[in-house]
């Protein structure tokens, strides 16, 4: 684990992107606290352009509202989609996976199928179906969300699993009696997780990216106030107003740079070929 | 200045039509294509006086029973057959299985007589008074009799090549890209059209139809094409002219249902109360650009018998808090439904909701996209929900259905969705519109209108105005009361 | 030895490793020389930086490594010094090298007449139809059945031993004067062993190229080596003839590394007739379906066929045979981690075959498995105290119990009981061996089976872990399937021996019978092939 | 060869069937059904013009029943009729098609030749300002939502200099032919699909880097060296080689994604795509419509990557079609 962190450490890219994370993490936890009134309140003139009143630095959007309280604000509900939605892929994705690869045969063979289904239809236009039959919400947004991102996870875990199974200390623990779930969680699921850990940090990208699409659609939470929304909404003005639409892209933009370069770091981090020898 | 013939008109449409046959379809944008292909008996000037169309003349008997119109002779259909008062009788029998409108708006008629080819008579059970407002080409598009006569209308193959007897033919539609006109030659008015062709362009984004707009690939864009926000931008541009005229017969009215059939809006203290806390001016001013104007009452400036001698609600907070505290409100959740039409009725959404927090009403919005948002409407699952309707010139066609009792018909998204219900209202709605003559309506609507703007049946917002935006050299395109959707006949180009 | 002059002379290499590495030099002060004509034998255990001079001969060192002092002199250059163009002209044309792995060694993408025919085209030399002539000579040469077919094959299509050739006949085909050969056959089972060293002693002569040969089975240095530099910890320790080397070594390390060869000659033991039988196999059937499915025909490899045996109590019986023969899919039937298609399997009192569930997980406290590789065997994320406890756990010890024990298991293998505590990756690889057969003797079993369990292990580690198993054996009273493809090994430590071919057992005798009096005439080749027998023999 | 096709499609077809029952239930799920939309667009509506809508759609019958009708149709190719667009299904989705398949595969070309080169590059000189110049370039597009690229192409190109246009699929109305009509098409084509390209770019050169710097430490890459031959040649014959094996199994997978990933694109460059059609179908409850769309992207996606499969197997001798 000391060793991880030192690789993690040394590597340049990953250290602004988990700086930048945890930059925006606190933004998420700490900032409504720093704009305590809500980020729909409209607070001034709309279209005032950045940097030209007094205590709205990033102006303000078409209905006069604070664009950078909403960026603050956004920030807590965009990572959460992000995350939460990762999260639930990934407890959808590893069961499915581990299962399809560690038992094989028909069972795999009816997982695997299961899982092709969901990656046949294609994603984003399911994912759109699936907010509009559960309604927008948070919660079917990153329902819905889960539910298109978790196949790569279960093929990912699959692969992993399949040749984890054949190791000699997965072997090892069968001949010493152990049971199947046992095996599955002890032995070979702490084993394939690397690689589940690099996907993951770019499907919390992903993640942002599709509510940002969904909220372009119209089928974002109208309740809650994320960076999706505030580029979807700044983007018809545009024209008018450069600023409602680029500052909170540039959270994003920021954002899912920050976590590519954690997931590369991590990639390089837990790949010990990677980081041992040169070239 | 003398019109100039020949050129090809850009113009875009949105949403894609669904189809183009006037008389299966009623939707916005088969109105707007198909107006040029069909033609009603009569057009509406912009005070909704009624001007010749198909027919040429009409009168009216003394008892307000009869009504004979001449038609126009010589006139064809694009295939080359005549139009005669047959295919009148034909085109309402159709449109009685199909139009809803067209199906309420003709109960009154007991029978239709046809005397020669070029007459049509009216005798209706009871005197009408809006009869003589029900002939444009969307309430009663004239259908081809010898097309779709004993057959089954909805898989009838000619609803793919429509054909009417307008100023423009059918020509061609690449689904998804455009739909394309071209002018008739045979058109019985000589020297008409204009213009060669029609090209509809299919753009779904907004922001993609101004910039198609400014790089000049297309020359007209029909009200709500563009969000409003663009719409001060787009005018300000060189060359493009900009007007609000040709809504005058729909004049938009908008507003939000408020369900008086349970929770907080049931109270009618409450739904004052919304009615103060709407700051509508700035949504006038900021949402829709200073256009449009401020709702006084159930009826548009532009309808029939408005009245503005009715009780007034100013943007009012203080009062909207007292009235909200009388009403006994105690902080429930109300859900509130935006229109999903795009950023400027999410927008609107968003600063009604802050209007209404503002004075202490928990509101969650609740989205939903068309389908859906028409289902809970329809079905009275909503607390607010914002709307706008068509009033169609006439309180007794666009106005009433709204407030009367007997439209109270659940899984129909455009009666009395509201749920009000007030015996007085009914009884002045159903005598205003058997009244005949101007003189004898006027007092039964003076009053409908003072008891409705007291009770707030619904919360009224804006009477809209859809903007046309034109390049200004495209001349005469507006010269009704139904605007674009009246084809392109007149227009020219001045090139 | 004759004094010809080098071609290349090592001076003084001084190799530093990058920091962090577990010692300051991976080769430190090494010279040696190799003449035309003359094969040198690098041995020495593994990490002891055999690789290294070889790379650097090359010019294939990674980047990592500095190059601290010392020079390579090649024809009046110091190569050390050279540049990148410099050493594209002298690779491949001037010294060829033959790596350790067959498999990975060759493109797995590209057809192995191009891949020898692109030899040529790197240094520009001939048309492309000549080129194709010349490999296909090459192949010839070095005696590929059927060179036309071998050419447009692709490497997974021929065997190990054939890639191995392929290999020898890319690196061979400008007529180097330097062959570079690390571990070309460590890859190989015995018999395919033999003939490469044959083919390579053979070729050498043919063209009088200098070889450096890396190994560290001193039955293949006694085989092939004219000279021999012993390597420990990046120092020379010792280099001479391999007469000299071999039979009166100097240095204690080449000494301890010679004892630790086991001999042929198996040791006196006593008969054990008479006892019960621990395990008793009977018609053992397993045939491999792949591919197969609605359209495709399927692949069958019969990998077990009619196999019968059976172990006595505190009996070891050896199993061996060529690679593919089918060895480690009878040790797998018999741990029931595949199911046979037919046959039984007897554990004293019950069928093993016949029970499932709950009852197999039981019953599977009766018989463990040493594995083969100790840097696979151990989960690289438990600590070792679990490796070792999990077992009796899942079979209802209580926690605390188990981890003391695990600790006592632990000095049974020789290892402190602070290991508990630690990582696998902390532990050397004989020391890992060790954590295994601790793991396979917490569920007191009656029988172990043993998959090659010292193959990848240093002589000297082997031997050591040998010992181990036939001192635990002893005491504890322990039945022991042992597979192993080294004869020598199975003359040590076993009492009865199987052959396997082809997934038949050939021939089971008791070791000293086997060895003085093989039947089976697969025996006897198996016997023959073994490296190293004349100069063994004197050295032992 | 051709058995393991024939297998494939088998397999497919089981797959796609429970597409069909799946997306059916699914779909059936969503409230509001078409007859409502087209009451809601009429602006007027009474209850026997809804029920009328609903008769016509088929939608009075038991929902079993009418999942029984629709599989039948299927069976027999037959993906029912567009009641509100007054036309079969089938024909709707062919007039689409060409437009969508033109886009994404150029789409496709497009990221996989810049995320090969830019992965190549990266690969190459790892570690270096110019793998970090790279990596942050190819993320830049990963990062931004779609939609937005597509928007500031449309000002850059289409707006400030007048170099292509922002809209449609050829020029309304200029009637090319011939090579005029393909440059036309061609000029239509360059923005949606650098767009798309650009977003997915991202994901293949950062496998190819992986992949490459993977391969890079396999031993035949070492025996290339050792034959002496020249960088270059070792990084394209050896390594590259290798490295793309991976890429094209992404490829195949990113299939899914890449037709879906059209509606957005469609939507702003008015791409007369079936990633629109879909998107107006759902949005008007158009099931048989949207059904429909789903099947033949499904389908398109499973063709995608058996094709992938197929290249696969041809680039890597060590698959055999068991013959
Ligand atoms: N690329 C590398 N980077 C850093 N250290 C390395 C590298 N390759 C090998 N080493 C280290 O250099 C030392 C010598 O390694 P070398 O490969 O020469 O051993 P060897 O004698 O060939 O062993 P084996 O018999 O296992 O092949 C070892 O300590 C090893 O860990
Ligand atoms: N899971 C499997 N599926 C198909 N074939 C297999 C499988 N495992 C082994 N085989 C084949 O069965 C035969 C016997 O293999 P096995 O591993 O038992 O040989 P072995 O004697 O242990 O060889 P080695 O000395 O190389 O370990 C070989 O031809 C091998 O290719
Ligand atoms: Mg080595
Ligand atoms: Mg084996």
């Amino acid at each position: 684990m000391m060793n991880f962190w030192r690789t993690m450490l040394r590597n340049p890219g990953g250290v602004i992107g988990l700086m930048i994370l945890i930059l925006a993490v606190a933004v998420a936890v700490f900032g409504p606290l720093l704009f305590p009134t809500s980020p729909w309140r409209m607070v001034q003139r709309p279209f005032l352009p950045p940097f030209t009143a007094p205590g709205l630095p990033l102006g303000t959007d078409a209905l006069g509202r604070d664009v950078l309280a909403g960026i603050v604000h956004g920030a807590r509900v965009s990572l959460l989609v992000g995350l939460v939605s990762t999260m639930a892929a990934l407890a959808v994705g590893i069961p499915v996976g581990a299962m399809a690869g560690y038992f094989g045969g028909r069972i795999g063979d009816a997982l695997m199928r299961f899982t092709e289904f969901f990656q046949t239809v294609p994603s984003f236009a399911l994912a759109i179906v699936l907010v509009a039959i559960l309604q927008p919400s948070i919660v079917s947004i990153v329902l819905a969300i889960a539910i298109v991102s978790w196949p790569p996870v279960a093929r990912l875990v699959r692969g992993e699993v399949l040749s984890l199974r054949t190791r000699e200390y997965v072997q090892a623990a069968v001949v010493t009696g152990q049971s199947h779930s046992w095996i599955i969680w002890r032995e070979i699921l702490p084993n394939a997780l690397s690689p589940v850990i690099v996907l993951a940090s770019l499907m919390v990208a992903t993640a942002i990216l599709l509510e940002s699409s969904l909220s372009f659609l119209g089928l974002g939470d109208p309740n809650l106030m994320s960076w999706g929304y505030m580029v979807g909404a700044g983007r018809t003005v545009i024209r008018q107003a450069w600023w409602i639409t680029v500052f909170p892209g540039i959270a994003i933009l920021i954002s899912v740079l920050a976590l590519n370069l954690i997931g590369e770091g991590l990639n390089d981090a837990l790949n010990p070929r990677l980081n041992k020898e040169g070239r | 200045q003398e019109p100039k013939t020949g050129g090809v008109i850009n113009a875009v449409i949105q949403p894609e039509p669904p189809g183009l046959m006037m008389g299966l379809v009623q939707n916005g944008p088969t109105q707007m294509v198909s107006g040029n292909i069909y033609e009603g008996l009569l057009r509406y000037s912009p005070k909704l006086e009624p001007l010749p169309g198909l027919a040429e003349s009409w009168n009216v008997s003394e008892d307000g029973k009869t009504y004979t119109f001449k038609l126009r002779k010589g006139v064809t259909w694009h295939d080359g057959k005549p139009f005669t008062s047959a295919d009148v009788v034909f085109s309402i029998e159709f449109l009685k299985q199909t139009h809803p409108r067209a199906r309420s708006n003709f109960a009154q008629v007991d029978k239709i007589e046809t005397p020669d080819d070029s007459t049509v008579i009216f005798n209706l059970k009871e005197p009408f008074g809006p009869f003589l407002g029900v002939f444009e080409v969307g309430s009663l598009p004239m259908i081809p009799k010898h097309l779709y006569e004993g057959t089954d209308f909805k898989t009838n193959p000619a609803n793919n090549t429509p054909v009417g007897t307008g100023p423009f033919m059918f020509k061609e539609w690449q689904k998804g890209s455009f739909i394309r006109l071209v002018k008739n030659p045979n058109y019985y008015i000589k020297g008409k059209p204009n213009l060669d062709e029609i090209y509809w362009h299919v753009i779904p984004d907004a922001a993609a139809r101004a910039v198609a707009f400014e790089t000049g690939k297309v020359d007209v864009l029909p009200g709500g094409s563009v969000e409003n926000f663009d719409v001060p931008r787009l005018s300000k541009l060189k060359n493009v002219c900009v007007t609000g005229a040709g809504w005058e017969f729909f004049s938009p009215h908008s507003w939000l249902w408020l369900n008086n059939r349970q929770g907080p809006t049931a109270n009618k203290k409450f739904r004052q109360a919304v009615m103060y806390a709407l700051d509508r001016n700035f949504a006038k001013d900021v949402i829709w650009n200073g256009l449009g104007n401020v709702a006084t009452g159930p009826s548009g400036s532009s309808i029939k018998y408005y009245s503005s001698d009715v009780p007034k609600y100013d943007y009012d907070p203080a009062k909207a808090k007292a009235l909200l505290k009388e009403a006994g409100y105690n902080g429930e959740k109300v859900r509130l439904l935006p229109l999903p039409y795009g950023e400027t009725w999410q927008r609107w959404a968003e600063a009604v909701r802050q209007n209404l927090q503002d004075v202490g009403i928990n509101v969650d919005m609740v989205a939903t996209d068309v389908a859906r948002w028409n289902q809970r409407t329809s079905e009275w699952d909503y607390d607010i929900a914002f709307t706008y309707v068509y009033q169609y010139g006439d309180p007794a066609l666009g106005v009433g259905r709204t407030y009367v009792s007997s439209q109270i018909l659940k899984g129909n998204p455009f009666n009395n969705v509201e749920g009000y219900s007030n015996p007085e209202i009914d009884k002045l709605f159903a005598d205003g519109a058997v009244a005949f003559s101007d003189s004898a309506r006027k007092p039964f609507y003076d009053k409908a209108q003072k008891i409705l703007v007291d009770d707030v049946p619904v919360a009224w917002l804006l009477e809209l105005q859809f903007p046309t935006i034109t390049r200004c050299n495209v001349k005469n395109l507006i010269t009704t009361a139904i605007g674009v959707n009246d084809g392109f006949r007149d227009a020219w180009l001045d090139k | 030895m004759s004094a010809a002059t080098a071609v290349v002379s090592i001076k003084n290499l001084k190799l530093a490793l990058p920091p962090g590495a577990d010692r300051r030099y991976a080769v430190d002060d090494v010279s040696l020389d190799l003449t035309p004509g003359k094969i040198l034998c690098v041995v020495g255990e593994s990490g002891s930086g055999k690789s290294m001079c070889a790379h650097a001969l090359m010019g294939l060192l990674p980047d990592t490594i500095g190059r601290e002092a010392g020079e390579i002199v090649y024809d009046g250059h110091n190569l050390l010094a050279l540049d990148e163009t410099g050493w594209l002209a002298l690779r491949g044309r001037h010294i060829a090298m033959v790596f350790q792995e067959p498999m990975t060694a060759l493109n797995p993408l590209m057809r192995i007449g191009e891949q020898i025919a692109e030899m040529f085209e790197a240094h520009n030399l001939l048309t492309p139809k000549e080129r194709t002539q010349k490999a296909l000579q090459l192949l010839r040469e070095v005696g590929l059945p059927d060179p036309e077919r071998s050419m447009r094959a692709y490497p997974h299509q021929l065997s190990g031993g054939q890639r191995q050739r392929a290999m020898i006949a890319m690196a061979l085909a400008l007529e180097p004067a330097v062959l570079v050969a690390d571990e070309p056959t460590t890859a190989l089972d015995v018999t395919t062993q033999a003939q490469i060293l044959k083919l390579i002693r053979d070729l050498q002569r043919s063209r009088n190229m200098a070889v450096m040969f890396i190994t560290h089975d001193f039955g293949v240095v006694a085989d092939i080596a004219d000279r021999v530099i012993v390597l420990q910890h990046g120092k020379v320790v010792e280099q001479g003839a391999a007469d000299d080397v071999l039979l009166r070594p100097q240095h204690s390390y080449t000494r301890a590394l010679l004892a630790a060869v086991p001999s042929m000659q198996p040791p006196q033991r006593a008969p054990l007739a008479g006892r019960a039988k621990a395990v008793e196999v009977v018609g053992l059937d397993k045939t491999y379906v792949s591919g197969g499915g609605w359209f495709q025909p399927e692949r069958r490899v019969r990998a077990a066929n009619e196999v019968n045996f059976d172990i006595l109590k505190g009996e070891t019986l050896g199993l061996v045979g060529e690679s593919g023969s089918g060895k480690s899919s009878v040790a797998r039937l018999v741990m029931r981690l595949i199911e046979p298609d037919q046959g039984t399997i007897r554990l004293g009192d019950i069928d093993f075959t016949r029970i499932g569930g709950k009852e197999l997980r039981k019953a599977r406290s009766r018989i463990q498995m040493i594995f083969q590789d100790p840097f696979a065997s151990l989960n690289p994320r438990r600590k070792v105290g679990n490796i070792i406890a999990d077992g009796p756990i899942a079979h209802g010890t209580d926690a605390a119990t188990a981890h003391k024990r695990a600790g006592e298991l632990l000095g049974l293998v020789g290892l402190n009981a602070s290991a508990l505590e630690r990582y696998p990756h902390e532990f050397s690889g004989g020391q890992r061996q060790r954590i295994g057969i601790a793991r396979a003797l917490a569920l007191e079993p009656e029988i172990i089976v043993a998959d090659e369990a010292v193959s990848a292990l240093d002589v000297s580690v082997q031997a050591q872990v040998l010992n181990l198993l036939e001192d635990l054996k002893k005491r504890l009273g322990l039945s022991m399937l042992f597979i192993t493809h080294d004869l020598r090994v199975a003359a040590q430590i076993c009492d009865r021996i199987a052959v396997m071919q082809r997934g038949a057992i050939v021939e089971l005798k008791p070791t000293a019978a086997l060895f003085s009096a093989p039947e089976h005439a697969y025996t006897r080749e198996l016997l023959a092939a073994v490296p190293g027998q004349t100069s063994s023999s004197r050295a032992a | 060869m051709l058995a393991f096709i024939a297998q494939r499609l088998a397999k497919a077809i089981v797959v796609l069937f429970a597409i069909v029952v799946l997306n059916f239930m699914l779909i059936r799920m969503a409230p509001g059904d078409p007859a409502v939309v087209m009451a809601g667009e009429a602006g007027a509506s009474d209850q026997m013009f809804v029920n009328q809508l609903r008769e016509k759609f088929g939608l009075d019958k038991p929902l079993p029943e009418q999942l029984f009708i629709y599989v039948k149709g299927i069976a027999t190719l037959d993906l029912g009729f567009s009641f509100r667009q007054q036309a079969p299904v089938s024909q709707l989705i062919v007039e689409r098609l060409p437009a969508t398949l033109l886009l994404t595969l150029t789409a496709f070309a497009i990221s996989l030749l810049l995320g090969i080169l830019f992965g190549t590059l990266a690969a190459r000189f790892a570690g270096t300002w110019l793998d970090t110049a790279v990596t942050i370039f190819s993320l830049i597009f990963y990062a931004t939502p779609l939609f937005w690229v597509a928007l500031m192409a449309i000002l850059l190109f289409s707006v400030a200099v007048d170099w292509l246009p922002s809209f449609g699929y050829e020029t309304v109305g200029a009637n090319y032919t011939g090579l005029a009509h393909v440059l036309d098409v061609g000029a239509h084509l360059i923005l949606p699909a650098t767009t798309i390209g650009l977003f997915f770019m991202a994901t293949y050169s950062r496998m190819t880097r992986a992949s490459m710097l993977e391969v890079q430490r396999h031993d035949f890459v070492k025996t290339a060296r050792a034959k002496g031959l020249r960088n270059a040649v070792i990084q394209r014959r050896h390594v590259l080689r290798n490295a793309l094996l991976p890429v094209v199994t992404l490829a195949g997978l990113q299939a899914g994604t890449l037709v879906g990933g059209a509606v957005l694109t469609e939507t702003v460059f008015a791409w007369p795509g079936i990633g629109r059609l879909m998107y107006e179908a759902l949005l008007q409850r158009d099931y048989n419509l949207l059904l429909g769309v789903f099947v033949v992207c499904s389908a398109m996606v499973l063709a995608f990557n058996l094709i992938t499969d197929l290249i696969y197997r041809s680039v890597d001798p060590r698959i055999e079609f068991a013959s």
